[in-house]
């Protein structure tokens, strides 16, 4: 407690601030982060264009979940994670020591690899961002709107009281998207969303990905190539904590400039 | 493969640990030729119970006197039921309980003056002497406050023994009480001096062996109990102290008993406070 | 030789006479307190449950003991739930990791301080302190019950509140502070409802470890067998159907016996109501989580 | 230096020291008069006033409605202590107890202080909810703290007044005068003889229990009675163990002799569901799909619990054993009526002779303190059955931490 003290009363810093260029909402720079000793990023580089999808691929553990993490200082709950490098979003550098890591979340959404419903009804789950945050909003009509927003509002509008745990994998995951969106956020980050659903849900989901960034800037990991080419606008691809290659996702795809990143998409290794 | 071997080890430990038990199991159960005499049963006894044995234990290789508490009721039932050879009493024995006893053996080991105790600022502010019409009062719960009987201006704290002791039976038997309003309920005769001592306006009886120090024991009627005035009998409340026997007792026990009773045992009931039988 | 099908068999058979003795023991005290009870439910019946007691007219009612086992748990609970709580919730989500590999065996370790230390402590330093501070008549009191009880639960409290705080998974917690709540915020919202299924019955078993406790309360409470008037005068002494068992079982005999193994059956009820019922509401929130209404 | 962040320390500081001076009072009884409490109220009161004028000018909304709420409490509670009487004697109200008005002064104190630094966090983060955050944690630094305060009183007494009367006479001679002399060993040995028979009794009954319902019952109604019997079994006070043990085995099955056995016995049932719980869930912790694999390769069902499912499950089971042990150790209602005797017992000798075991023997030497002169002596046996019980409890946990296992 009196670390965070003495931290505080030190003298207060003025936010830094970085004018991005027109159409980029986030900017990584020299991003480096370790569990530990263990360097899990390596100087990440990236643009994210806003209203567009960003896919990251690249074989398991070479820091793609972390990477998207560190988007919204997620990896701020465990304690062994050290970070430096910056990550701007629309001007503000989110990792400045003044930056309240909190207000950050609000803004950069997250939807995580295994549908993770509070054990609470449709509704409250909805309402729970609007309620921490203690945004004055009318709750019937946020529910509506993200549920609405997420395709699931059909489905769901008759049992908006029952337990969200009773719903299926792909409603479920749907249900997590409609309450990151409560929180109105700019930027939405997904952590394989698909990963644990049937191909059926993963193609609602796909469908509503694609829906989404008419209004949000998305960020999504995969495992899924096909995935990865089917939804999304720009692709990075990472190789143990480095980000080897970033572009368009058709020059990714058709014509990619590395070696290593040709390797992994015509499966030859990964 | 490290694991493995680890919880092997700990197998093999774990028999061993069950191993040297049973052995020692074994080793216990044979008969070493020690003779056990048990005594159980009032807690007033206890002391001369309790010191006789230690005593006579060291004097004895082949014998072993285990001696518990309990109460009366505890120590006569326990010789009916042949739980123990020898039953300590503080109370007569009842008639419902001599029955079921058909070689019913009695010692007087002693004599014992109940005493009242009270607090020491209670002492000290001129409380020392009762009446036995003021004890009934203080005990049915019909005087409540010191001052009405020219103590402190404080509430009389009230300590009793539990129901079923000898103690208890005495008292309420020479008191001619059927009812008492006690704040407190206590074990044994040193739980309610502790209790007595513990708190500022207490009041409570004990065996008289449980008296002095931070207990002073008021004089009854005006005659206080020593052992003198008990010995003569001016004391009203005093009881036998007695070892109860189904059976002429043999062996072990019999030189136990002849013990206690053999003058140097006499002395010992003398030295842990209460009045020689003889 | 015998063959591996035959010795297969004789194992099963060996554990399941191993696990059948194990379940006559069981039920067979069951039976065999309801057995001796039986004299005294039949000689009293319904008078067992009035407040009156007095051995000398043969009048055993039990309820002063009755309500002194509830009105102490109950109070050991006022002190230790809140208290017992917030240390969980301090050493589960927010105690630096290396203060709660400190600070958890040494609570799990109070928890196993044998109940006759607590006992003697409170008896020796606890009477004599509350009896100087409120000025009560004596050294003997539901007050010193409550406290010492109190003390005791907290431990039980702690280890198992924070058991299953530690268990409410890392993902619910990630999608709320994902959302932007405060850390506080998503143990009060979510990780604390998560868990409240553990954290109740943790709190039912520090409950029943206060009505069965016996040597401590013996010590302190006074032993008396009536109902304070007013009932809520904290500062009277009483009695608990454990310390009567055990203050008058060492000298009783005849039909007391039974009564006090009807105490016996009566705090043996007790305790069995509040396993089921923290049975029941753990079922509840596992079907919860499974997602059944 | 920001002068915001600055009254919020001050506030902080000065009610921690009001907090902790309320404490004290209350612990020592230390003569607390009202101008203390005055000042202590006027001290935090003007702090706050001081804040409420620095923050009315950038927060606009609660903070001013919240400084009011808060002054007209402490006002209230100002003008209430004027007409508090020296003691207040509840026996007007039939209650009885007699408080004098310090316990009230510092009990405030206590609160007041408390109450304050926890606001004082607000402030410091502008109103915004990290204020709310961290006036929460400091709640529960309290609470850990209070918490633990208790429990190192007792432990802190126990070693304090105890260690002196721990001396080589104490642990190797017998008792003597009622405890007054001499030590305690043949109670250290008694109780170390109870645990040891209890453990060969309850091992393999509750080892070879768990194995059975964890490996070969069906998952059905009988299973959920048992263990549900298992469940009430473990709550059930250890006072009613005592009164079965006493019932039964010593008046029915050793003809009305208290003894070792029918003592381990008796604890052996009140270990039992401890050990059956702690073996079982030892056993559920290994997956299923390493059965399987055994049984896939073509090993019978023993083979597969022998080598497969017992060997990464043993210190699940040992430790389970071990901490009921621990608690058996400890107890005194279940061997009172049916082991022990106060002294003269001797060393265990046999399984059918009463025994003298730690728990009981400080029992016995509590009841005579006042009368014999015993403190040490008891001071002492408390501590002597605290380092075996914990001592038995943390060889439990170091068993549980060094061959823990992971699936």
């Amino acid at each position: 407690m009196f670390e965070k003290f003495k931290e505080l009363l030190k003298e207060e810093m003025r936010c830094e601030r970085k004018e991005l260029p027109k159409g980029i909402k986030m900017q990584v720079e020299s991003f480096n982060l370790w569990y530990g000793k263990t360097q899990a990023i390596k100087s990440v580089n990236m643009d994210l264009k806003e209203n567009k999808i960003t896919a990251i691929i690249g074989p398991s553990g070479c820091g793609k979940s972390t990477l998207i993490r560190g988007l919204n200082r997620m990896n701020d709950t465990i304690s062994s994670v050290k970070t430096e490098g910056k990550v701007w979003l629309d001007g503000f550098n989110i990792y400045d020591s003044t930056t309240d890591c909190v207000d950050v979340r609000r803004q950069v959404g997250m939807v995580f690899q295994k549908p993770n419903p509070f054990p609470f009804s449709i509704a409250d789950n909805i309402y729970y961002g609007c309620e921490v945050n203690g945004m004055k909003v009318e709750k019937d009509e946020v529910v509506e709107r993200c549920l609405k927003q997420s395709a699931l509002w059909d489905e769901v509008k008759d049992r908006l009281d029952e337990n969200a745990l009773s719903l299926s994998g792909g409603q479920q995951q749907r249900l997590c998207i409609a309450r990151a969106l409560a929180t109105e956020p700019e930027v939405i980050l997904m952590d394989e969303p698909c990963s644990a659903l049937d191909p059926i849900a993963t193609a609602k989901i796909e469908d509503l990905i694609d829906e989404l960034k008419n209004h949000y800037t998305v960020v999504i990991v995969t495992h899924n190539m096909q995935q990865a080419a089917r939804v999304s606008d720009y692709t990075a691809y990472m190789y143990l904590g480095e980000l080897i290659e970033f572009g368009d996702t058709t020059q990714i795809f058709e014509n990619p400039q590395e070696n290593s990143t040709e390797k992994y998409i015509t499966g030859r290794f990964g | 493969m490290k694991m493995q071997k680890k919880s092997k080890m700990m197998v093999i430990g774990m028999i061993g640990i069950l191993l040297v038990a049973s052995v020692l199991m074994a080793g216990c159960t044979e008969d070493d030729g020690v003779n056990e005499v048990t005594v159980t049963g009032s807690s007033t006894n206890l002391p001369i119970a309790q010191m006789c044995a230690e005593e006579f234990n060291s004097e004895h290789d082949n014998i072993r006197v285990s001696v518990s508490g309990g109460g009366s009721g505890y120590g006569i039932s326990a010789i009916i039921e042949g739980t123990a050879d020898i039953g300590m009493s503080s109370r007569d024995i009842r008639q419902s309980e001599r029955d079921q006893i058909p070689d019913l053996v009695e010692y007087t080991i002693g004599i014992d003056g109940l005493a009242i105790i009270v607090s020491k600022p209670v002492y000290n502010a001129g409380i020392t002497g009762l009446t036995t019409q003021q004890v009934i009062d203080i005990y049915s719960g019909q005087t409540n406050n010191w001052n009405e009987i020219g103590g402190p201006d404080e509430d009389i704290y009230v300590v009793e023994r539990a129901e079923t002791s000898g103690t208890y039976g005495s008292f309420m038997d020479m008191m001619g009480l059927e009812e008492t309003a006690a704040h407190s309920t206590q074990l044994e005769n040193s739980d309610v001096r502790r209790t007595v001592t513990t708190s500022d306006y207490a009041i409570g009886y004990v065996g008289m062996a449980y008296t002095g120090g931070d207990a002073p024991a008021v004089s009854l009627d005006g005659v206080e109990p020593t052992v003198a005035n008990v010995q003569a009998g001016h004391y009203s409340l005093q009881r036998n102290l007695y070892f109860y026997l189904n059976g002429e007792p043999t062996g072990a026990v019999k030189e136990y008993v002849d013990f206690v009773m053999s003058s140097r045992g006499q002395e010992i009931v003398a030295e842990v406070g209460f009045i020689p039988a003889h | 030789m015998i063959s591996r099908r035959a010795k297969d068999k004789m194992v099963h058979y060996t554990f399941f006479g191993i696990a059948t003795v194990s379940v006559l023991i069981i039920f067979f005290i069951f039976i065999f307190l309801f057995v001796e009870a039986y004299p005294a439910i039949q000689r009293f019946g319904s008078e067992l449950l009035s407040r009156d007691w007095n051995v000398a007219r043969n009048q055993f009612g039990l309820l002063p003991a009755i309500f002194g086992s509830v009105l102490v748990a109950v109070g050991a609970l006022v002190v230790a739930v809140p208290l017992g709580l917030g240390a969980a919730i301090y050493l589960s989500e927010i105690a630096p990791n290396r203060i709660r590999v400190l600070l958890k065996p040494f609570i799990e370790l109070l928890a196993g301080i044998p109940s006759i230390v607590y006992g003697f402590i409170g008896a020796i330093l606890l009477g004599r302190f509350l009896y100087d501070t409120f000025g009560m008549r004596g050294t003997n009191s539901f007050l010193a019950g409550i406290l010492v009880l109190g003390v005791m639960a907290l431990p039980i409290i702690v280890s198992m509140s924070d058991d299953s705080l530690k268990a409410v998974p890392k993902d619910l917690k990630d999608a709320s502070l994902a959302l932007g709540a405060t850390k506080w915020q998503t143990i009060r919202k979510v990780t604390i409802p998560a868990a409240i299924s553990g954290i109740s019955s943790a709190v039912i078993m520090g409950m029943g470890r206060a009505i069965g406790e016996t040597m401590a309360v013996m010590l302190i409470i006074g032993s008396v067998m009536r109902i304070p008037v007013p009932f809520f005068d904290i500062f009277e002494s009483g009695n608990t159907l454990t310390a009567l068992i055990a203050v008058q079982m060492g000298e009783a005999h005849g039909i007391i016996i039974n009564v006090l193994f009807t105490a016996g059956i009566m705090l043996f009820t007790i305790v069995a109501v509040m396993s089921i019922i923290s049975d029941i509401l753990q079922k509840r929130t596992t079907d919860k989580f499974e997602g059944k209404r | 230096m920001n002068i915001r962040k600055l009254i919020s320390l001050w506030i902080f500081t000065v009610s921690t020291v009001v907090a902790i001076l309320g404490f004290w009072a209350l612990a020592t009884r230390m003569d607390v008069e009202y101008w203390m409490f005055f000042v202590a109220l006027t001290l935090i009161s003007a702090s706050y006033y001081l804040s409420g004028i620095y923050h009315h000018m950038t927060e606009k909304d609660m903070n001013g409605v919240f400084m009011l709420f808060y002054a007209s409490i402490v006002l209230m509670v100002a003008a209430f202590s004027f007409y508090l009487p020296e003691i207040l004697d509840m026996r007007q109200w039939e209650i009885n107890a007699r408080i004098p008005n310090f316990f009230f002064y510092s009990l405030s104190m206590l609160f007041l202080g408390i109450f304050s630094s926890y606001l004082s966090f607000r402030p410091f983060y502008n109103f915004k909810k990290e204020g709310a955050q961290m006036g929460a944690y400091y709640m529960l630094y309290i609470t850990m703290i209070f918490t633990l305060i208790p429990l190192f009183v007792i432990l802190f007494n126990i070693v304090y007044r105890g260690a002196g009367g721990i001396t080589w006479e104490f642990l190797t001679e017998d008792i003597i005068s009622m405890g007054e002399r001499g030590g305690v060993y043949p109670a250290i040995l008694g109780t170390l003889a109870l645990i040891l028979v209890t453990a060969v009794i309850v091992l393999p009954l509750g080892v070879g229990t768990a194995i059975y319902l964890a490996e070969y019952a069906r998952k059905g109604l009988a299973v959920r009675v048992i263990r549900t019997a298992v469940n009430i079994l473990q709550g059930t006070p250890s006072i009613v163990h005592g009164l079965f043990g006493y019932a039964f085995f010593v008046l029915i099955l050793f003809d009305g002799q208290k003894c070792l056995l029918a003592g381990a016995l008796t604890l052996a049932i009140l270990t039992l569901p401890i050990v059956i719980r702690s073996a079982e869930e030892a056993l559920n912790a290994v997956p299923g799909d390493l059965r399987d694999a055994s049984l896939a390769l073509g090993a019978s069902k023993w083979q597969t619990i022998k080598k497969v499912v017992l060997p990464p499950s043993l210190p699940g089971i040992l430790t389970g054993t071990v901490l009921g042990l621990g608690r058996a150790a400890g107890e005194t209602a279940p061997i009172m009526f049916t082991a022990v005797y106060f002294s003269g017992a001797g060393t265990p000798s046999s399984l059918l002779r009463p025994i003298q075991a730690l728990p009981y023997h400080l029992l016995s030497l509590y009841r005579l303190i006042g009368y014999r002169d015993v403190d040490l002596q008891a001071w002492a046996t408390a501590l002597l059955l605290l380092i075996i019980v914990l001592g038995v409890n943390v060889s439990a946990i170091i068993i549980r931490e060094k061959y823990r296992q992971r699936f």
